[in-house]
């Protein structure tokens, strides 16, 4: 057997392996049907700065967010409570009278004004906005400090982690149902 | 008094239970257990985490029926807790029960295996729910991907919701507050749910029943579920 | 006095029985080595490429297709969710025993004529090993998730549960595929030195450098006999580990069937009886295909063919014990496992096996004749290694059927994806051996060396008798 | 239309509907995630998005009337649970009425009008609008003589059975023909007219099972299909109490059914042989004096003629067991003995009935409790209970119909070309009448031969009442409201003759002058304000907001209403002829026993897939028509389990698949109702086999009811095999049986 083909025989073989490696890799690294939530990048159609909303006009977050305190979820507040302000109070600002404008004529002819989401659990975690603020829990904790951001932006990256960072420092005796899997995992 | 904080317990008189599938019904509703198909059925893939068991006994014409309603029996000493690889599923030290996080569990089916009350479902495939069916889709319990173990949680999402109405109310849970799905829909009644360390509870009352056992108790598993034995008059 | 004729007789009958009394010069065997790595036929070329598409359709895409799709694709079912792919597993953990133990308690227990052929057993483990560890990934119903079992810290603060048996499996895997790797290196280092010296272009480059720099001095051959001792008692423990944990898999938990104390040793015997029978087979068609008969001789396969017979009487001592505590026990459940092996959908598996383990070694095996007859050899050590995987077969995909709520009891057949799966994967370890084959000596020409250094034949009165001295 | 207005309103009021837009993503796991936190533009006051709100209604997936309450969130509905206000199902639901979510969001439900364009039957659609469809059909009715107009309706909610009357009242055409296969099954027009014959009223009776020590049933699966099985359910739940006093339960019919499954003991009687077995039992307690102190003798007449051991003869009951059934009977404190649903389906049927029913009497406890009672009458006449028609009418329909004497033919609530006899020719009636226009929520086998689809509100979508029938001991107005906002272009039909009558003007319009629906039914109300019951209200608008709040109206006084049976009965010896069959006893041996099914009812709700996966209670099986033979007969016939068999009558042959049933008499094979559709939506079509096709087409003789336990087959083995879906392992519940190891 000569040694040209001896070696050529080897290469073929290595070159196959490494393919089968290569694919077997491939394969592995495209199953990935995991549930990471992507952030809906819509383009926002009303800019909505909470810095000029908490710190100049004053608003308490619960005012808009209002079931934060009775439910699982915050919720963005209607139209209807922008209209309870912005039925009456003007502007300086251009750029903001337009924006209110734009605002008054969704309410009214009642369009839907599509916020993006910036924070987000995915399906199979359970998140109560009602247990954690009414034990005390500020919006700023998770949520950074909104009342200096203009547009909000994602400033934690809500995973198990920082959900179980803040869990393990609470009253000992609180410990063992506040890292139980169940009380957040559906 | 156990150690827990609850120890939710589940009777089921046998006497009662007519073996009607409304429990089966309710549970696949509750719980967002998908429809298999007919081949998958025939395989023995049925997802229900419920089922009821015939057994007969006796031959033509002195022959009965013997119906068992079977689900998860959240045992106190899980033989399927220990063998979990990665703690997908463990012993709750809140409610006392036996619970299954999905989106931990990798698919060893060694839990499966394990229980003696071949009470855990496992999802061989996605789950199907063709549009608008995936409306109906309970907001409370996640939709289990393929490759999950599945089983059923004294519908734990409805402990959850009871324990944090009480808690913003201040005060604890009431008897009867939290009913899982199949006890809610059972017309005879025969399932009764309720948390074993209040001893004026129903099922505490029920517990002590001279009627009552547990399924395969020799195996010392302890299961949270008490049976009530089915009556035995000997008619004719 | 011994006549000069029956001496030359005597001593003819020595050389062509063994293979330590017929020594040969070490340029003469390594040239023999050399020669078998470097001849590439055609048909070895088909070999590979057959082997090749098996793998391919086997892991890719069979694999590909049960990940894409769910592992309903599979025929496992309730109750029976482990099949095909864990008895598989418990297989090639089986065999993945033949190199630890013919290598590792033959070298100490200093038996000779392990010398040729430890190589190609330990290889046997390494590769056996390999596609067992493959396995647990395949039967994973979310394998994209599989590193949750690896112990690292994450921001989940969670950690894999030690209790499990399936942990503790894994980590005697990953120690015992480590051990046994770096147990078939050693040995190959003088062997990677002398092929190194004598072959040149690419062959010479890979080997320059699998052999660390070896030149032969008394102090690397020093330190490198006292590594080897080490993981000779080093890996025999690992080894009995591993098949005693892959045991407990079944005996911790509480399935009928499974939960016997005694499937610690029973399963290590087990494995150990269709390694030794699988080592048989591979010697067989090593010898053949490779021109090794001066290496590999009657002898072998006569000390082999005992061992297995040997393993075949420890197997069944193992399985009656454990079929009768199951039969005298009288647990209902128990005696319908029984009934499902003597009468049930499985018999015919069951008696296969009866045949297989217990009546063709002990029918044969006993006769030198048989033993040293390759071909019969290889036809009862294909079978005992057919036998011992219906066993796992049983075990695993058998007993699931029944349990203690006969409302629920199951069948199961493997689906045309598992078989593929199982194809490939068997092909993977052939694949990897055959490459192996060529790469790598077979016959650690240095043992065969060392050992027919010390063999002499000593004259004792009339008789010629061999003689062994120790050389360290 | 303006019956929408309102309704819209209500229902931003009610549902508190999320302008919420669902976006599907091809990946299952993120079904959920297809709930859009979208904030209102104008929120609904009481409302907490992601929160539950609760609505109660009336089940409507059979016609015993269960209040539901239905939760929601995100405007969607998501379980349907029993309304624990509710006096006839306290808060319990069976399998079917939690399963009406999926015909909500059934995937292939019918969502615009449908006007054929193709063959009759050839399933070539348009489509067109409301209005343009309402005016169609007015225009036509309008040239067209009344009395070639009919209206062919299911057992249908009382307030759509109201329209539907008044509607063809004011047409001047006939009355609409009730056929409904459920109350076929039950055997509702025979109890109706026995309770007619011996007590001289129309009411249905209620059998106070709850406080029974002793229940005899004979052939009425109450605890699965029969008329109220909720309620029924609750009451056996109650009478296996083992706090009190443990009731004890005997069936007689010759299959096993669930019912007779959880009875202390099973009695196979022969098929049709039910009434006569109770005419001797009563035979015995009169003879022997037995019950209470002179009662017997004041019934005495009524058994001139029962022969005790004649019937222990026919029937295969020993005189002595049949005594001692008798003594338990007659001596316990409230037995009580129920008659229905297969025996009903005999040609002896009403005797029978009045036979079982008899039984009742002549043990002496009419009392408050433990005893038979009739269902509480409706308060007024705008509150009318609706009954189905005898099947003499059917049939006289499918005879105008062949005679080219109907010209438009509407058909609501029901399936006539799946449900009834194939030998009777309805589809060939049909082909005759110029105008088929059916309602329906999914497309079924009627619809497709018909020329105008019209999409119906499913009952989760729409307003009405109901008047559970039979009742309770308390007088019930169950409310229904919609639950979600319509999902489709649906209307309730109902809306769509009040349109009708507005179009169509004169005599039409005077019997149905209301605008919409919702004011339909707040007039239908107003009667109730002034009775005692569960809603205390000085207007009406309070009555009605109260009345969907707790789901429906209830009298707070209990009426136990015992029947007093007349002269002309109790002067009448009882008789009840041996049970004839259809068919040549030696070409076809075995007698055929269709069989309600616990999960479709029968046959409606195969559309489901909850139901075609849920596993019948005494089977197992689940997705497939199957055939219960006894193991003895099976073997005869060399009939294995999982054999295709041919079940061939004297009007056609069907396949099924063999299941080996010990609880069975060996010469009755029964085959469940409900499958083999060739429409009804992707989970329903080319399933099974449709057992009525096959049957005889007899009927009772003085009802004129259908005797659908009366025809004879024959079974034939074919080489083929089919493996059943079942959840059971066979192989493990013989060897269970054999070796005596029950678990528990």
């Amino acid at each position: 057997m000569s040694e040209t083909r001896d070696r050529r025989l080897l290469l073929w073989s290595g070159a196959v392996l490494t393919i089968v490696v290569i694919i077997t890799g491939l394969a592995l690294v495209q199953i990935e049907p995991e549930d990471e939530t992507k952030i809906n990048q819509t383009a926002v159609t009303l800019p909505f700065s909470h810095e000029v909303h908490t710190q100049k006009a004053e608003i308490d977050c619960l005012f808009c967010h209002s079931s934060a305190l009775r439910a699982p979820q915050a919720t963005l507040p209607s139209l209807n409570k922008c209209m309870i302000c912005h039925s009456s109070i003007t502007v300086e600002d251009d750029n903001a009278r337009q924006n209110i404008e734009q605002l008054k004529q969704a309410y009214e002819n009642g369009w839907r004004v599509q916020w993006p989401d910036v924070y987000r659990q995915p399906d199979f975690v359970y998140f109560s906005h009602r247990a954690h603020v009414n034990n005390g829990v500020s919006c700023q904790k998770c949520h950074g400090d909104v009342q200096n951001m203009t547009l909000v932006e994602k400033v934690v990256d809500m995973d198990m982690g920082f959900c179980l960072d803040c869990h393990q420092e609470q009253p000992e005796a609180d410990i063992p149902r506040l890292i139980d899997c169940a009380t957040c995992h559906k | 008094m156990s150690k827990y904080e609850h120890h939710w317990t589940m009777i089921v008189d046998l006497d009662k239970c007519t073996g009607c599938q409304a429990c089966v019904i309710a549970c696949q509703a509750e719980n967002n257990i998908p429809v298999v198909g007919e081949d998958e059925i025939r395989k023995g893939r049925g997802m229900q985490w419920l089922r009821i068991e015939r057994y007969w006994e006796g031959e033509y014409p002195n022959i009965r029926a013997r119906f068992i309603p079977l689900m998860c029996q959240q045992c106190e000493n899980a033989p399927c807790e220990p063998v979990c690889p990665v703690f997908a599923t463990y012993h709750s030290e809140v409610d006392g029960i036996n619970v299954q996080v999905y989106n931990r569990c990798i698919g060893t089916r060694y839990c499966a295996n394990n229980c003696p009350y071949i009470a855990r479902m496992f999802n061989w495939f996605d789950p199907q729910f063709p549009e608008p069916l995936n409306e109906q889709l309970n907001p409370d319990v996640t939709v289990r991907q393929r490759g999950i173990m599945e089983k059923c949680t004294f519908c734990i999402q409805r402990i959850r919701r009871a324990r944090e109405t009480a808690e913003a109310e201040g005060r604890s849970i009431r008897d009867g507050e939290v009913q899982p799905a199949c006890g809610q829909a059972c017309p005879t009644n025969a399932i009764i749910f309720g948390d074993l360390n209040d001893p004026n509870s129903q099922v505490s009352r029920l517990a002590a029943n001279r009627r009552g056992f547990r399924l395969l108790e020799e195996l010392g598993t302890e299961p949270a579920v008490i049976y009530l034995k089915g009556g035995e008059s000997n008619v004719i | 006095m011994l006549s000069e004729k029956t001496a030359v007789t005597q001593s003819e009958n020595y050389w062509r029985k063994h293979l330590m009394l017929d020594p040969r010069p070490v340029r003469e065997m390594n040239q023999m080595i050399l020669t078998a790595m470097t001849t590439v036929n055609k048909r070895y070329w088909i070999t590979v490429t057959t082997l090749t598409l098996f793998v391919t359709i086997g892991l890719i895409g069979a694999w590909g297709y049960q990940i894409f799709n769910g592992m309903g694709v599979a025929g496992i079912r309730r109750p029976v969710y482990w099949g095909v792919y864990i008895t598989n597993f418990v297989f090639w953990i089986g065999i993945s025993h033949s190199g630890t133990f013919v290598s590792a308690i033959l070298r100490v227990f200093k038996a000779e004529f392990r010398r040729p052929i430890t190589r190609a057993s330990e290889l046997m483990t390494t590769f056996a090993l390999t596609v067992a560890g493959l396995y647990p990934l395949i039967h994973l119903g979310r394998t994209w998730r599989f590193y949750w079992m690896i112990p690292y810290p994450n921001q989940r603060q969670l950690w894999p549960n030690f209790h499990s048996p399936l942990m503790w499996d894994m980590l005697a895997i990953f120690t015992y595929l480590i051990g046994s790797t770096l147990y078939l290196y050693l040995p190959l280092i003088p062997d990677f030195a002398m092929a190194r010296d004598r072959t040149t272009g690419w062959r010479h480059r890979i080997y320059r450098i699998l052999a660390l720099g070896w030149r032969g001095s008394e102090s690397e051959w020093h330190h490198l006999k006292q590594a080897i001792t080490i993981f000779a008692f080093a890996i025999i423990p690992v080894m009995f580990s591993v098949h005693t944990i892959v045991a407990w898999d079944f005996g911790m938990t509480m399935v009928p069937g499974w939960h016997s104390s005694i499937f610690g040793p029973y399963f290590v015997v087990g494995a150990i009886f269709s390694g030794v029978s699988a080592v048989a087979t591979v010697l067989i068609i090593l010898r053949k295909t490779m021109q090794l008969d001066y290496f590999l001789r009657e002898e072998h396969f006569d000390a082999i063919g005992k061992l297995v017979l040997v393993f075949s009487f420890a197997w069944t001592y193992f399985f009656f014990a454990d079929y009768l505590t199951e039969w005298y026990g009288g647990e209902a459940v128990g005696k319908e496992l029984l009934t499902l092996q003597a009468r049930g959908p499985i018999a015919p598996l069951w008696y296969i096996m009866l045949i297989t383990n217990i009546l063709v070694p002990w029918l044969t095996l006993w006769n030198r004749k048989i033993r040293t007859s390759p071909k019969a050899l290889l036809v009862i050590t294909l079978g005992v290694n057919i036998g011992m995987y219906i066993e796992r077969y049983i075990i695993v995909a058998g007993f699931l059927t029944r349990n203690r709520l006969p409302f629920d009891w199951g069948a199961y057949t493997p689906s045309i994806v598992e078989i593929l799966i199982s194809i490939g994967s068997l092909s993977t370890f052939l694949l990897l051996y055959v490459l192996a084959s060529r790469l790598i000596p077979l016959i650690p020409v240095w043992e065969v060396h060392e050992g027919q250094i010390s063999h002499t034949l000593r004259r004792v009165g009339q008789a010629l008798l061999p003689s062994v001295s120790e050389l360290e | 239309m303006s019956s929408y207005e309102l309704s819209r309103r209500e229902f931003l009021k009610l549902s508190g509907l999320g302008a919420t837009a669902a976006l599907i993503s091809g990946c299952t796991a993120n079904l959920q995630k297809t709930v859009w936190m979208e904030p209102y533009v104008t929120p609904p006051e009481e409302t907490l998005p992601g929160e539950d709100f609760w609505f109660a209604s009336t089940c409507r997936m059979c016609p015993a009337g269960c209040g539901i309450v239905v939760r929601t969130s995100n405007g969607r509905a998501r379980k349907i649970e029993g309304n624990a206000s509710h006096p006839l199902n306290q808060g319990k639901l069976c399998a079917r009425g939690q399963a009406g979510l999926q015909l909500l969001y059934h995937p292939d439900r019918l969502t615009q009008v449908l006007k054929r364009t193709g063959e009759r039957g050839s399933k070539q659609w348009g489509t067109t609008s409301w209005e343009q469809i309402v005016d169609e059909i007015a225009a036509e009715l309008a040239n067209m003589s009344s009395e070639r107009v009919a209206f062919l309706t299911g057992r249908l909610p009382d307030y759509q059975a109201m329209l539907v009357s008044r509607f063809m009242d004011g047409l001047g055409g006939e009355k609409p023909i009730v056929y409904d296969a459920q109350s076929v099954l039950d055997g509702y027009v025979l109890l109706q007219a026995a309770t007619q014959a011996m007590f001289d009223d129309k009411r249905l009776p209620v059998f106070d099972i709850a406080q029974a020590d002793v229940v005899f049933g004979f052939g009425a699966n109450f605890l699965e299909t029969w008329l109220s099985p909720v309620a029924y359910g609750l009451a056996y739940g109650a009478m296996r109490s083992q706090s009190g006093i443990r009731g004890t339960m005997v069936s007689f019919e010759p299959r096993m059914s669930m019912t007779a499954a959880n009875s202390d003991r099973w009695i196979p009687v022969p098929a049709g042989y039910e009434g006569l077995v109770a005419l001797a039992l009563g035979k015995i307690i009169v003879d022997e004096r037995l019950g209470h102190d002179g009662v017997a003798d004041k019934y005495r007449a009524l058994y001139k003629k029962a022969d005790v051991g004649a019937i222990a003869e026919q029937s295969g009951i020993s005189v002595e067991q049949l005594r001692k059934l008798a003594h338990l009977f007659a001596t316990a404190h409230h037995p009580i003995a129920v008659p229905g649903g297969v025996l009903a389906g005999q040609l002896n049927g009403l005797d029978a009935i009045k036979a079982v029913t008899a039984l009742n009497l002549i043990v002496g406890h009419t009392g408050d409790h433990g005893a038979i009672f009739l269902s509480p009458a409706p308060p007024s006449r705008d509150l009318m209970q609706f009954s189905p028609s005898s099947f003499s009418e059917m049939i006289n329909l499918i005879e105008r119909m062949k005679a080219g004497k109907v010209d438009v033919l509407f058909v609501l609530g029901a399936n006539p070309v799946y449900e009834i006899p194939e030998v009777l020719g309805f589809v060939d009636g049909l082909a005759k009448v110029k105008r088929v226009i059916s309602f329906a929520v999914i497309p079924d086998e009627t619809t497709a031969v018909s020329d105008i689809v019209l999409p119906a509100h499913t009952y989760l979508e729409t307003w009405g009442y109901e008047l559970p029938n039979p009742g309770k001991q308390q007088l019930i107005v169950s409310a229904q409201q919609p639950i979600v906002r319509p999902l489709y272009d649906t209307r309730d039909p109902g809306d769509v003759l009040l349109a009708l009558a507005d179009k169509l003007g004169g005599q039409v319009a005077r019997r149905l002058p209301w605008p919409n629906l919702v004011t339909f039914i707040q007039t239908r109300l107003t009667s109730l304000q002034i009775l005692s019951g569960n809603i205390t209200a000085n207007d009406a608008e309070t009555f009605w907001i109260h009345w969907l709040q707790s789901g429906g109206w209830w009298s707070q006084d209990t009426v136990w209403e015992s029947p007093n049976p007349t002269e002309s009965f109790l002067n009448t010896p009882l008789q009840v002829n041996e049970p004839t069959f259809d068919g040549d006893a030696e070409k076809f041996p075995l007698q055929l026993l269709p069989v309600a099914s616990v999960a479709f009812g029968d046959g409606r709700h195969a559309s489901l897939p909850w139901l075609q996966e849920m596993p019948d209670p005494t089977t197992t099986v689940s997705w497939d028509t199957w055939v219960e033979i006894n193991p003895q007969t099976a073997a005869s016939l060399d009939i294995q389990d999982s054999d295709i068999v041919k079940i061939r009558s004297p009007y056609g042959e069907i396949e099924a698949v063999a299941y080996l049933y010990p609880g069975i008499h060996p010469n009755v094979i029964a085959v469940p109702v409900g499958q083999g559709h060739t429409e009804l939506g992707r989970w329903a079509q080319n399933r099974g086999a449709n057992v009525w096709r096959i049957l005889s087409p007899q009927t009772e003789p003085e009802t004129g009811q259908l005797a659908w336990a009366a025809t004879r087959v024959k079974v034939e083995a074919t080489t083929k095999r089919r493996l059943l879906p079942r959840l059971e392992s066979n192989i493990g519940v013989d060897r269970a049986r054999e070796k005596g190891h029950l678990p528990g």
